[in-house]
């Protein structure tokens, strides 16, 4: 088999997950559909991490993001009361307005992408170098210390925030 | 105090004001007390600017310079010439009626009051006395907030449509007319390499004829606004009827001038050749002569005392630009000597107003009638007031109009033929009021009893008639003021004006006439 | 069949990016539209990967951990102001949250 | 090779400061328990970090000027302290400052007197302190989000409130949006680039042409976001409700201190990687600025709701900014960094004095509120009217100069269009901060409950009040300073 050709079918595949998982979250009435089709979608996400040889980065998404944040959707979900919620109306009034201008804003995108982009041209890689976790590693504790020492902070305070919300009485 | 005596003239006002705000409020009595010392003491720190002032000198005197933003290149810089000396001495003198004639009329909100007064006593005279342009801005737009207040607060039923009228009007040309300064600000740092906003460095620029005209006419909005011309005096007539008697008075005697005399100290020499470009003469012309009769007329059809007096204005200011647009000697100085008549003549009629009004709180014509028979002295008063604005020989408005329309006339006999008629309508309108409240038999019976003037009363318009009378027997010594700075606008603006040696004569022989 | 570019992952990006702002407009389910802008954070990084790969380094995916850090915790904060409101809305009993109006 | 140097330690000691006393504040909070009048050690803590941060600064200052330097960098260019970082970080500074100290009582009446606020404004500061000094994309986003996240959840302080838990809901809902948009424009920037430092991001976008799609790309989404973050007409619904329900203290803090963090932000980007584009951007921009201008003007006139008005009165000096960042030149740059300085202390005051209006069970945000305030106590009516004239822009106030430089850099670099509207925006502007002034001045008063009053409130009165007058009349010492921020400009 003509590995070029998995490759391809997998991008295609996951990129099926993805776009077909995010459309389903937006358009499904109820809230719980919604999250598992943005599991689905965060899947498919994962996958093309996995082929982009992002190994690091597929396993913070399968941990993090699919397990936990979603299990936080699912949680608030389950606890605040939707039944209500289900009656209102679920799109605004200008939905329509909305599709169509994103729409062609999306387009337009895709069409001013869908030439080959002329990217700079790469370094390559030295063959049988560390491996992807430890250069990730290497890069983030020594180039991107600081951003990764606010990002502590930005944690903390997300955690107070997010008590501080949430809890009934201080 | 001596190298200094403009920044006393100045800042008077303002250290009164100071003071007057650790005056306890309860003390009503105290505070119109220490407002009335703070106002004549601004008048007499005045006076020896009259007696120091040298005619024959050319250029500023009592000059005061230091830096004061100099990451901009703004300078503290005062001084005057002829045509502010005028100016400044009748904002003090104004100023001190103004505040000397509501002692009464005010009765609620007394220290805001006589603060806010003195704020905007401090506001005027440093419009008159800047050299910088941007100091001049700076106290142009501080103007605006006391009248604002004064108008708002102590005014007539209508008086926050009015004030706020006036306010925004009078920001929105100011805004405009700060674009034309900074272009010129910024064209001098072209052209020099320095920013600057001396007048006299912004006068050595050279600018293409293009530009010139698109800041003359972000000056003449901001200019035309505060005069009122034609178009758009719509602010005037509400603002002068809401204010209270002293705001109507400041209001029209000095405030108005503000616009006039920014025509003659910026649009003229600092643009000339926009100023002297034929197309924006006519159109000046045009609306000062639409002004003109248009105010005369609108006068003649109002039933409201006070109405008839602001429109009035709107005519008289006409004159003054019609002077100014002639652009030679004669019309300039019959400009500002109607500008400063306009001030004392309009004055005392609002004055006039205000005592009728404080007495029957109306001011409508039909309540009124023979007020002659049972308030002598206010009577007289109000026809010297009468006679004065309608330009009576003898009286100060003759000497304005007369030498107003001698420049029109020299410019272009058109003009001065329909200016004219304007006078008439003017002594109509006037006449006509003067017949409506004080002659004739006491039709209504409120009237029968109303008390003649208090000498506090009478005091504030004795000064007022005494310049009247003045400018009206002697006017040579305002003319001889006038003469240098006059010249100077004229040669900055038309150069070749003074190479025609009939004309030349002529200047000094305007003035013998008048005499 | 053509080999994937860089150019495939844009695309499909740009168009997970479409997907997730038209979530955020027309949805007026305030969970869907959280979700709709974990949405829009995945189209970044799909993004940042693809370009990492391009450049054979590995600073767009440290790019995109931090991503995902903001993302978690936009998210955590973000359902905790849900919480609260909806607590408050069980004791006021407002018939609807009238925050999505505009 | 060494991970953290001494200079990096030196240009980074003033967020260490803000974070580790924001740290300290939760500390204390968390683990003493104070009694609700112990909780005034916490500001006290704040203070202290605030003070520990400006010595930093100060030493950074005198550092640059001592030794006659444009910049310091740190962590291999991630952070570069300049005079322009250096200026916007003394406006949060002052920002917290006066913030907090309003914020102990308007916090009691509320009866949500909780530590963990002190410590959010600290952390928003440390953001804050990134957004100014980052010169790197990662450190800008992730600082970016640390100053919004401390945002939503101080919007959202009152938690009892449901207009509150709305604002901070909406706020977090399109803040995070809008940080989508941005964040995704940052990536396609890395992509053309292969870096994320600012410098080798400029270069790599301005050897590419003009109309490249994926320079166009990134600065479509960028723009999108940033503008998002300063309220830019269309992008400015989420102000009015945010300002609205947000805690008063905090609606002050927000449109000043994160608007002039945005601000620092958004500069900085577009004189930066999006320079070479500026062929494109300047007419989107200038479309941006004027319906900012006309929206937040027409907009405020119709409001009844003080803070409301507020709101909006700030959304058209978001338009004003702009203007300055237009014109793009030396005069442009000094007019956003002076504009901004003004803008903080005179709209700080004016939402102070609605702070001093909050009472029990009078929310004190209403016009009617404030109606007859002259009556009630003078000295705040005074110091509103002076706020209210700066923010419309009359002299001698602080906000004539703000103005005054917009204008300038517009005529200089000739766009006469925008001027004159400008212009005649700051009229209608007039109309609706006079009627807050009528209200006060000729209105009679509703309630006969005093205004509140603490030691911290006549502070922050006061400081805004002398800054708002001081700027506007004796403005050399700043302008100097605001003058050397525009180093960005090439």
């Amino acid at each position: 088999m003509n590995p070029m050709w998995i490759d391809t079918l997998f991008f295609y595949f996951f990129a099926l997950l993805v776009l077909g998982g995010g459309v389903a979250t937006i358009t499904c009435k109820s809230a719980v559909h919604s999250a598992i089709s943005l599991i689905v979608s965060m899947v498919g996400v994962a996958g093309l991490f996995l082929l982009q040889h992002a190994e690091f980065l597929f396993a913070v998404q399968i941990v993090l993001y699919i397990g936990g944040v979603m299990v936080l959707f699912l949680f608030v979900i389950m606890l605040v009361n939707l039944d209500e919620s289900m009656q209102m109306r679920q799109f605004n009034r200008q939905w329509l307005l909305a599709v169509a201008a994103v729409i062609a804003a999306g387009v337009q995108a895709v069409w001013l992408l869908s030439k080959p982009a002329d990217l700079p041209a790469a370094v390559p890689q030295v063959p049988g170098g560390p491996g992807n976790v430890q250069r990730v590693a290497d890069v983030l504790f020594s180039q991107y210390l600081l951003p990764f020492e606010i990002a502590s902070v930005l944690l903390l305070a997300a955690v107070i925030g997010s008590v501080v919300m949430a809890k009934k009485r201080l | 105090m001596d190298g200094h005596l403009l920044s006393w003239v100045l800042f008077t006002p303002l250290i009164g004001m100071a003071v007057l705000l650790l005056i306890p409020a309860e003390r009503k009595n105290l505070i119109r007390l220490w407002a009335n010392i703070a106002a004549l003491a601004g008048f007499l720190v005045s006076l020896p600017l009259v007696f120091r002032f040298d005619k024959d000198a050319s250029g500023f005197q009592f000059v005061e310079k230091a830096d004061w933003i100099p990451a901009l290149g703004v300078k503290y810089m005062i001084g005057i010439d002829g045509i502010s000396l005028l100016l400044v001495m009748l904002t003090t003198v104004i100023g001190c009626i103004a505040i000397l004639s509501s002692w009464n009329a005010i009765q609620d909100r007394v220290k805001e009051y006589y603060a806010m007064f003195l704020l905007q006593q401090t506001g005027i005279i440093g419009v008159f006395v800047s050299l910088d342009f941007f100091l001049f801005f700076v106290f142009w737009e501080v103007v605006l907030v006391p009248m604002y207040f004064i108008i708002g607060v102590w005014g007539g039923p209508r008086k926050l449509y009015a004030a706020i009228k006036f306010f925004i009007y009078t920001l929105a040309g100011g805004a405009l007319m700060l674009l034309g300064i900074l272009t010129l600000y910024f064209e001098h740092f072209k052209q020099f390499g320095y920013y600057t906003f001396e007048i006299s460095e912004l006068m050595k620029l050279n600018l293409s004829p293009v530009m010139e005209q698109w800041v003359f006419w972000a000056f003449f909005i901001g200019f035309a606004i505060k005069v009122p011309m034609f178009p758009f005096h719509t602010w005037l007539p509400d603002a002068h009827v809401e204010a209270p008697t002293a705001g109507s008075v400041v209001l029209a005697s000095v405030l108005l001038k503000m616009g006039t005399y920014g025509f003659i100290r910026f649009s003229l020499p600092l643009l000339p050749k926009a100023s002297v470009n034929a197309a924006i003469v006519q159109v000046l012309v045009a609306l000062s002569l639409i002004g003109i009769i248009y105010g005369a007329l609108v006068s003649l059809m109002q039933q409201d005392w006070k109405k008839l007096v602001a429109y009035s204005s709107v005519s008289h200011l006409g004159f003054c630009t019609l002077g100014i647009f002639a652009l030679n000697p004669n019309g300039l100085a019959g400009s500002v000597i109607q500008q400063i008549n306009h001030g004392i003549s309009t004055g005392m009629l609002f004055l006039v107003v205000g005592i009728a009004y404080e007495r029957r709180h109306t001011r409508d014509f039909k309540e009124f009638g023979g007020l002659g028979h049972v308030m002598p002295v206010y009577a007289i008063v109000a026809a010297i007031a009468m006679l004065s604005s309608a330009g009576l020989p003898l009286l100060n408005g003759f000497i304005g109009e007369f030498t107003i329309l001698q420049g029109a006339f020299e410019a272009n006999r058109a003009w001065a033929a329909i200016a004219v008629t304007g006078i008439i309508f003017g002594a109509a309108y006037l006449l006509w009021m003067y017949q409506r409240t004080m002659l004739g038999q006491i039709t209504n019976p409120k009237n029968l009893r109303l008390p003649d003037l208090s000498f506090r009363e009478l005091a504030t318009f004795l000064p007022l008639i005494a310049w009247a009378i003045w400018i009206g027997v002697y006017p040579q010594p305002h003319f001889a003021v006038l003469e240098k700075p006059v010249a100077q606008i004229v040669e900055r603006v038309r150069p070749d004006y003074f190479q025609k040696p009939v004309q030349q004569a002529e200047a000094p022989r305007a003035a013998e006439v008048a005499r | 069949m053509h080999p994937i570019t860089t150019t495939h992952y844009l695309i499909l990006s740009a168009a997970l990016l479409a997907i997730g702002a038209v979530g955020v407009l027309i949805r007026r389910n305030i969970i869907i539209m959280l979700m709709s802008i974990e949405l829009i954070l995945n189209a970044v990084n799909i993004n940042l990967i693809a370009f990492s790969r391009h450049y054979q380094d590995v600073i767009g995916q440290v790019f995109a951990i931090f991503v995902i850090t903001v993302a978690v915790a936009e998210a955590a904060v973000g359902l905790g102001i849900l919480i609260a409101l909806f607590r408050n809305k069980a004791t006021v009993q407002a018939d609807e949250v009238e925050i999505l109006k505009w | 090779m060494s991970y953290y140097t001494a200079q990096d330690h030196f240009v980074l000691v003033p967020a260490i400061m803000l974070a580790l006393f924001g740290c300290a504040v939760f500390l204390f909070d968390f683990l003493i328990f104070p009694s609700p009048k112990q909780r005034k050690y916490l500001l006290f803590f704040l203070v202290l970090g605030l003070v520990f941060a400006g010595a930093g600064l100060w030493q950074q200052q005198s550092f640059l000027m001592s030794h006659g330097i444009p910049e310091i960098t740190a962590f291999r260019g991630t952070l570069t302290v300049d005079s322009f970082a250096l200026f916007f970080n003394w406006i949060f500074l002052a920002a917290s400052f006066i913030v907090a100290i309003v914020s102990y009582r308007y916090l009691e009446t509320e009866n949500e007197h909780h530590g963990e606020y002190y410590g959010l404004i600290l952390l928003a500061n440390c953001g804050m302190f990134f957004l100014a000094t980052g010169t790197d994309l990662i450190t800008l986003f992730v600082g970016l989000e640390l100053m919004a996240l401390c945002f939503y959840i101080m919007v959202g302080f009152l938690r009892g409130d449901k207009r509150s838990n709305e604002a901070a809901l909406k706020y977090l809902l399109l803040g995070a949006f809008s940080s989508g948009f941005l964040v995704y424009g940052f990536s396609v920037m890395y992509g053309l680039s292969g870096s994320t430092r600012l410098r080798e991001v400029a270069i790599s976008l301005a050897t590419r042409g003009l109309w490249d799609p994926l320079v166009f790309l990134a600065l479509a989404t960028t723009a999108v976001g940033l503008l998002f973050k300063v309220s830019a007409v269309p992008f400015h619904m989420w102000a009015p409700d945010a300002y609205e329900g947000a805690p008063t203290p905090i609606t002050a803090y927000l449109s000043v201190a994160s608007k002039a963090a945005s601000f620092a932000f958004l500069v900085r980007i577009f004189l930066g990687p999006l320079a070479a584009s500026r062929e494109i951007w300047e007419p989107l921009l200038s479309a941006v600025a004027l319906a900012t201008l006309t929206v937040g003007n027409l907009a405020a006139l119709s409001q009844t709701n003080v803070k409301r008005l507020l709101a909006y009165s700030s959304i058209s000096h978001a338009g004003f900014i702009l203007l300055g960042l237009i014109a793009g030149n030396v005069t442009g740059i000094t007019g956003v960094a002076v504009y901004m300085l003004v803008y903080t202390f005179m709209n700080l005051g004016a939402f102070i004095v609605l702070v001093a209006l909050r009472r029990k069970n009078i929310i004190g945000d209403d016009m009617d509120d404030i109606s007859g305030l002259m009556r009630k106590s003078p000295a705040h009516a005074v110091l509103m009217l002076i706020f209210l004239c700066s923010l419309a822009g009359i002299p001698p106030t602080a906000g004539f100069l703000g103005k005054y430089y917009i204008f300038l850099a517009l005529v200089e670099t000739q766009h006469y269009v925008l001027a004159v509207a400008a212009a005649v925006y700051t009229a209608v502007a007039v109309y609706y901060y006079f009627r807050i002034v009528r209200s006060m001045f000729v209105s009679e008063t509703t309630d006969k409950l005093p205004v509140a009053s603490s030691f911290g409130l006549r502070l922050a009165l006061g400081v805004t009040g002398v800054m708002t007058l001081l700027i506007g009349i004796y403005p050399e010492p700043f302008l100097r300073l605001a003058q050397s921020t525009t180093s960005l400009v090439r």
